[in-house]
């Protein structure tokens, strides 16, 4: 994945012109947020999208597929103006969007789901098993093992997307677009995903692509566009840009240094110590020490526990085992509250589900876990108005309107601001999960450098993090766990990728068999 | 590795399904052998036959009532409605016989009558609540006072009651039976099969569960929401009809207190039987268990003597408390693990 | 032995008069089961008449009763669930509300709604001197309510007395309370009303406090509750009479089944009490304090 | 630029949400537009004073039951709960004569007990649901039926009657004025700021809309959802219980048909006054609004008679209906474009 394969169009085929978007420009009530943008996607060709948070990337697809309507602005397609009166009417021209925001019914099946709206029928029945059989197709396609019965809510966002990936697979496209397909997938589902792209690309596809990660940007696009606040600032093969171009395109400036700097910390001053937290069948004895100032990355494949140890820590999930000191004096968490009191912070990974408030504005959101900071009889809500501004500026959170419902905002910019919310806390101990899920990479740096910042100041991080990037370049220490153990702890030069991806599956440490090369 | 784990998630899942579709069914089990142990007499084929037949009005209802409910609605009219029906029903009947006679013609002209209001009524429900954009609740409170308002002015603020000579010939549809089957019984039985298959086998039961689950998903996936709605409602509307068809030749009338609270009965029946009230959930066969159990629990407390009447609804509410608690306790535990 | 079992099926206490109905019936039960060991009562009430109907049903099926004495939530609906008990083969007696069909039953006791709307009719006509203006507070939308109003609608046909309007108070106080509220509110001149029942009346009378109007009206119940009998008794102006409709009507017919079974004289046929009108002369006859209704 | 943008946006948006919470109020003139059109002694202040005293009862209800909706839940008892408390206030008073003569401290000993019990009451409503984790909707049908039978029982079947002496004591709580303005308006009024506040203005409020929106993220935001939840009960207990202290010296009497459906009107208050039923969003003002529309629609038909007494349902529920219609229609629109 970071070797950078340059694509081009095959020269031998036309690549014909399929959807253009021309003079898109789009309101949100009184906000704007495209202006006049145009972009042309090709048969046979990946182009990919880039932008900021908030640049306006989602809004400019939904445009396209049918979601929204211009404000004003025409689409094309092949050669033909078009109206996409609603999505349906854009499925059925073959303009199959995957949504950025997971798009599917929590309390139905997979297979329930990739077959919604459009269900395999023998006569006026569902055909059961014909939905069964060919969602396990479409799953074993994807190199995806789940099983179609299991409901959504049941399953890690990962394998969420998968779903979605299949779903918009199994409806044909002859226009794909991807909204930040691989925010929440792991290396190997993203190479699957290339591969299924490439085939589609091979067979005549047209297809858009959303993403914040350049490298997969350099891998996989023939073309590229960068809007800005809105506004179109160029199309290019993407042959000709390196990464630092893509990223300067994007914020209208140098990325100079995309991690902070590391200063050793004191391997005796212990911040945090967890000993034998059990959680039955997800997180067996895991124990760790986490030191003042420290970042301390949790790496590992999906569903090795990460997110069950931490939420087994905090009180969230009940354990079975298990003992918490804070610096050095044990504690009792039982609930979140108690481990906020201990000064620890948790920012979760599932910023939809249990994260943020999508139909309320960015006020109560941001001080909700902090209520009793602003006032325990009365909210002062001019407090709270100040801590807003101080977040927004400090995360750099854009919306256009402020007053929008957050399930509104862009992807990008609900991170931020459940960021924002978790360190309204000022915790002593914070425990991020995939802190920069969908975040631009300006931003990005942005974050890394807070972090930094926050251990400067005496901090404690905990990071767990499926970019193995971020979790090299933050983490002091790096523990791995495989099926619900810790298998290793990982110092100094051990702190690699090849070491980390034996620790996680379990060839070394604790329970595998240790391999030195 | 991890896919061992997930084998055995599923499996787990399994038996989970089973226990949870079990629970109404204990809950059940249990309150017959109470009924039993307070008179003997509870388990005799009459007393049976009498439950059975009773628990069809309010299960007919459930059976629709349980689509709306999946569908994320509520219809609070179905009582007012089935006694608006029946009115109706027993006007054209009686106006009939002057010209059709007392004959089959008759009754079946009623039926019809019953069936195009019940839907009729379905669909102002449905296109009320959803081309006017107002909450289902408002909108079937309103039309629960229209069309119990109608009832009585139809019967003059009296009874209307079903020419006698009528009620012979209709009898058999409620006082009869096949192969020693109650057909009330029968026909419950039929709607909750055609329910089944309607709500789990078709698209159209699909669809219900997707609106329920989520409103934005199922637009998303170019489901007619609105339409499937006021199809949710219709088909409420249909079985308030049906359950009429059966209610008719029982009592012969109908009047502005026929069917009061059957709208919270059957609501609760269909909760009893572990459909959601928030939507996206839905279950047949529980909202069925729910209205025998409903029905068990009233004739239980005619079973004794024992308690004073004005107890009556306490112990009834106790015993609803504690079997959705029986029911319910053991899946809710380990969800929340 | 086996006993001998009689089932009492009432309507459930939702408003007073049932209230007092179902006071009776477990007084009567009491003493019934008291002097005769070898008689059991079973008391059922019910919601509605469907629910009636389910009573009935398990009346005959799970507790085997001998006999029946019934006052249908409804006259019609409950008329072939009646007809069923008797085919069974039981003693029916029907209390105050006639079955639509004749014959089924083998005693009725039988209350007198139209004469209680005649005689408040005619008290309120001789009273104004056929002339006025008069509200009326209606029951519940049903056939007694309807057959009341009728029969006193009737009483004063062809007197200058006019009804400035008729609105439902479904024999509840709040309603009653609350309607009259608007009536006086409507109303500048109001000579007298008709509670027709007296939880309406009771909700009347602090109606008419409240607006101070006490003076320029009088008020007309029904049905024999304590609290209006011991105003007439105490010669309230307010409220001058009651016409009795007396709950106590089903220990009466309770009584009559028993002595089916107790006495070898023939029980048959119809009893009717009447609307006795209730003044201030006889009030103390019908005054039981410790009666909740 | 963005700045200037910003400030375009929250004055259009202050417009907007003017409008949205315009709308019950001006659904409330149109009502008071054609009660004044019907009969010109709907403006007399005899009659207003009527209307608000009579929406006081639902509404210091409907105060505490938006706090349980906007929480997610629902509770069906409150009618039930009214009926009982009012009958053991009685209870009370009337055997305290005896000790205490019929004073003061003899209503205030009963106002005591009314908030004991409707604190309890509503204690055990949240907590069965919360704990027991059981609908709430199942949880408060049994609750209904249990209050409603104790009164029942309590009263022998019968009327409570408070004594004639404590009365003559007790009386101006509800008939008297301070200012001209009713005792139970001021009352209501009280009721409805301190739930403003509470909704509003205090991290409990804020936690009420955040588990009504999503539980999952209040617990993940250090929410204790089980006891904030419960919390909404035990306020619901608390303002039915108030509703009672000044519902007493009304008629003096409780029975077993006081209180019946109160808790459909409450809840209609509520959702009129565009509350959600589904949780998440709530508006005391609304409420408050909601439970005065509905009163001045029962006065409103009492002053005319125009409409067949049996058609008062009817007309009541398409006033419902084209109210919410009118008062939410602009909103909606502008939402769904
Ligand atoms: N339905 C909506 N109502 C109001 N504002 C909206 C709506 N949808 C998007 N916006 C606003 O439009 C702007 C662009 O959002 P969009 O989601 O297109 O950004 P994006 O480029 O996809 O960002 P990200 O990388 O964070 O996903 C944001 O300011 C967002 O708040
Ligand atoms: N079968 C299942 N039923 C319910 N929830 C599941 C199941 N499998 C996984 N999950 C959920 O998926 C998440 C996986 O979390 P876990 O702690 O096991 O993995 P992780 O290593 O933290 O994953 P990631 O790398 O994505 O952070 C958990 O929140 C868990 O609740
Ligand atoms: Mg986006
Ligand atoms: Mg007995």
């Amino acid at each position: 994945m970071t070797d950078a394969a340059v694509h081009a169009v095959d020269p031998g085929q036309q690549a014909r012109l399929r959807l253009s978007g021309r003079q898109i420009c789009k309101s949100f009530g009184p906000a704007q947020v495209l202006f006049d943008v145009s972009i042309d996607l090709h048969a046979g060709e990946v182009h990919a999208l880039l932008g900021e948070n908030g640049a306006g990337k989602s809004t400019l697809v939904k445009i396209l597929s049918g979601y929204h309507q211009p404000t004003s602005g025409e689409l094309v397609l092949d050669q033909a103006p078009v109206t996409f009166a609603d999505s349906e009417v854009g499925e059925n021209h073959g303009v199959i969007l995957i949504h950025q925001e997971l798009n599917l019914a929590e309390q139905l099946t997979v297979e329930e789901n990739i077959f919604l709206g459009r269900e395999i029928k023998r006569g006026w029945f569902l055909d059961k098993a014909a939905m069964r059989a060919e969602t396990r197709k479409l799953l074993d396609q994807l190199q995806c093992n789940i099983d179609p019965r299991t409901r959504i809510r049941d399953l890690p966002v990962s394998d969420r997307q998968m779903v979605e990936i299949a779903k918009a697979l199994s409806k044909n496209a002859d226009i794909l677009i991807l909204d930040e397909p691989t925010a929440v997938l792991t290396g190997r589902e993203v190479d699957i995903l290339f591969d299924q792209i490439k085939r589609l690309r091979a067979q005549g596809v047209a297809i858009l692509y959303i993403s914040h990660k350049l490298d997969e940007i350099k891998a996989i696009a023939d073309r590229v566009t960068v809007l800005r606040d809105g506004r179109h600032i160029t199309t290019e093969p993407v042959a000709g840009l390196e990464k630092d171009d893509m990223a300067r395109l994007m914020v209208g400036r140098d990325i100079k240094q995309m991690f902070p700097d590391r200063e050793a910390v004191q391997a005796s001053d212990i911040a945090l110590s967890v000993r034998d937290v059990s959680v039955p069948g997800q997180v067996r004895d895991a124990g760790f020490d986490l030191r003042r100032g420290e970042v301390l990355g949790f790496a590992g494949i999906v569903g090795a526990g990460r997110t069950a140890l931490m939420e087994a820590i905090i009180g969230l999930r009940e354990r079975s085992s298990g003992d918490i000191a804070r610096n050095g004096a044990p504690v009792s968490i039982k609930n979140l509250q108690d481990a906020k009191k201990c000064g620890i912070a948790y920012l979760t990974k599932d910023r939809k589900g249990s994260g943020l408030l999508l139909n309320m504005d960015m006020r109560p959101n941001l001080t909700l876990l902090a209520l009793e900071k602003f006032g325990r009889v009365i909210i002062d809500r001019k407090a709270e108005e100040a801590a807003l501004e101080r977040a927004i500026e400090a995360f750099d959170i854009r919306a256009a309107d402020p007053k929008t419902k957050v399930g509104d905002f862009s992807g990008g910019n609900q991170q931020k601001l459940l960021l924002a919310k978790v360190m309204e806390t000022d915790p002593e101990v914070v425990i991020i999960d995939e802190p920069t899920r969908g975040i631009d990479i300006g931003t990005k740096s942005q974050i890394y450098h807070f972090i930094g910042d926050l251990t400067k100041r005496g901090k404690s991080v905990i990071l767990l993090s499926s970019e193995m990037p971020e979790m090299l370049g933050l983490s002091d220490r790096i523990v791995v766990m495989a099926a619900g153990r810790i298998t290793g702890i990982l110092e100094g030069n051990d702190r690699n990728e090849h070491e980390i991806m034996r620790h996680a599956t379990g060839i070394s440490g604790k329970q595998g068999v240790s391999v030195h090369e | 590795m991890s896919s061992l784990e997930r084998t055995e998630a599923s499996t787990s899942k399994g038996l989970n399904i089973d226990f949870k579709a079990l629970g109404p069914f204990l809950a059940l089990v249990a309150l017959f052998v109470i009924g039993t142990g307070i008179n003997e007499a509870f388990l005799s084929g009459g007393n049976l036959a009498n439950i059975f037949t009773r628990a069809a009005f309010i299960g007919i209802i459930a059976v629709g009532a349980t689509f709306v409910i999946t569908a994320g609605g509520i219809d609070l009219s179905v009582g007012s409605m089935a006694a608006f029906i029946s009115g109706a029903m027993i006007v054209v009947m009686n106006t009939l016989v002057a010209t059709l006679g007392a004959g089959i013609e008759t009754v079946l002209l009623g039926v019809l009558i019953s069936i195009v209001l019940g839907i009729g009524a379905g669909a102002v429900n449905g296109l009320v609540s959803t081309k006017g954009k107002i909450e289902a609740f408002i909108v079937t409170l309103g039309t629960m006072g229209i069309y119990r308002s109608l009832v009585t002015y139809m019967a003059d603020g009296g009874t209307l009651s079903l020419d006698f000579e009528v009620r012979g010939v209709y009898r058999p549809v409620y006082y009869g039976d096949i192969l020693g089957i109650p057909v009330p019984v029968l026909v419950f039985f039929a709607v909750a099969v055609a329910g089944y298959v309607l709500l789990n086998m078709t698209p159209f039961g699909r669809k219900c569960f997707a609106i329920g689950s989520n409103e934005q998903v199922a637009r998303y996936s170019a489901i007619h929401v609105d339409r499937v709605k006021t199809l949710t409602y219709v088909i409420q509307g249909l079985c308030v009809s049906i359950a009429t068809i059966i209610y008719v030749p029982r009592l012969g009338s109908a009047s502005s207190s026929t069917g009061v609270l059957w709208e919270l009965e059957a609501i609760a029946a269909v909760i009893i039987g572990g459909t959601m009230l928030k939507g996206g959930y839905g279950r047949i066969w529980g909202t069925v268990i729910g209205a025998i159990m409903l029905t068990t629990i009233g004739n239980i407390l005619n079973l004794t003597d024992a308690i004073s009447n004005y107890l009556n609804g306490a112990v009834q509410g106790l015993i609803i408390i504690v079997a959705v608690f029986l029911q319910r306790g053991d899946w809710r535990r380990k969800k929340s693990k | 032995q086996e006993k001998i079992k009689i089932g009492v099926s009432i309507p459930a206490a939702t408003h007073g008069w049932a209230g007092g109905l179902n006071w009776h019936a477990e007084q009567a039960e009491k003493r019934i089961e008291a002097t005769h060991p070898n008689i059991d009562v079973i008391v059922v009430s019910a919601n509605g008449a469907t629910e009636q109907a389910n009573d009935l049903e398990d009346l005959v099926s799970v507790q085997n009763i001998d006999a029946l004495v019934v006052l249908p939530f409804e006259s019609d609906p409950l008329t072939v669930p009646v007809q069923q008990v008797k085919e069974a083969g039981k003693f029916v007696t029907v209390v105050d509300r006639g079955l639509s069909l004749p014959g089924i039953e083998d005693v009725y006791v039988a209350g007198n709604n139209p004469q209680l709307g005649r005689v408040s009719g005619e008290y309120i006509r001789k009273r104004l001197n056929d002339e006025g203006k008069i509200v009326v507070l209606r029951g519940i939308p049903t056939t007694i309510d309807t057959e009341r109003v009728d029969a006193f609608v009737e009483a004063i046909e062809g007197s200058k007395i006019e009804i400035l309007d008729m609105k439902h108070a479904n024999w509840n106080r709040d309603d009653g309370y609350e309607v009259m509220q608007d009536f006086l509110s409507r109303f500048p001149e109001i000579d007298a009303v008709w509670a027709q029942d007296d939880d309406i009346a009771l909700g009347v009378i602090e109606a008419v406090k409240q607006a101070d109007r006490t003076d320029e009206l009088f008020i007309v119940g029904g049905a024999g509750m304590k609290d209006i009998i011991k105003r007439v008794m105490d010669g309230d102006e307010l409220t001058p009479i009651d016409v009795l409709y007396p709950p106590a009507m089903i220990a009466t017919a309770m009584d009559i089944t028993v002595m089916k079974f107790t006495s070898n004289a023939p029980v048959e046929g119809r009893y009717i009490l009447g609307a006795t009108v209730v003044t201030q002369e006889n009030a103390e006859n019908f005054y039981f304090p410790d009666s909740p209704f």
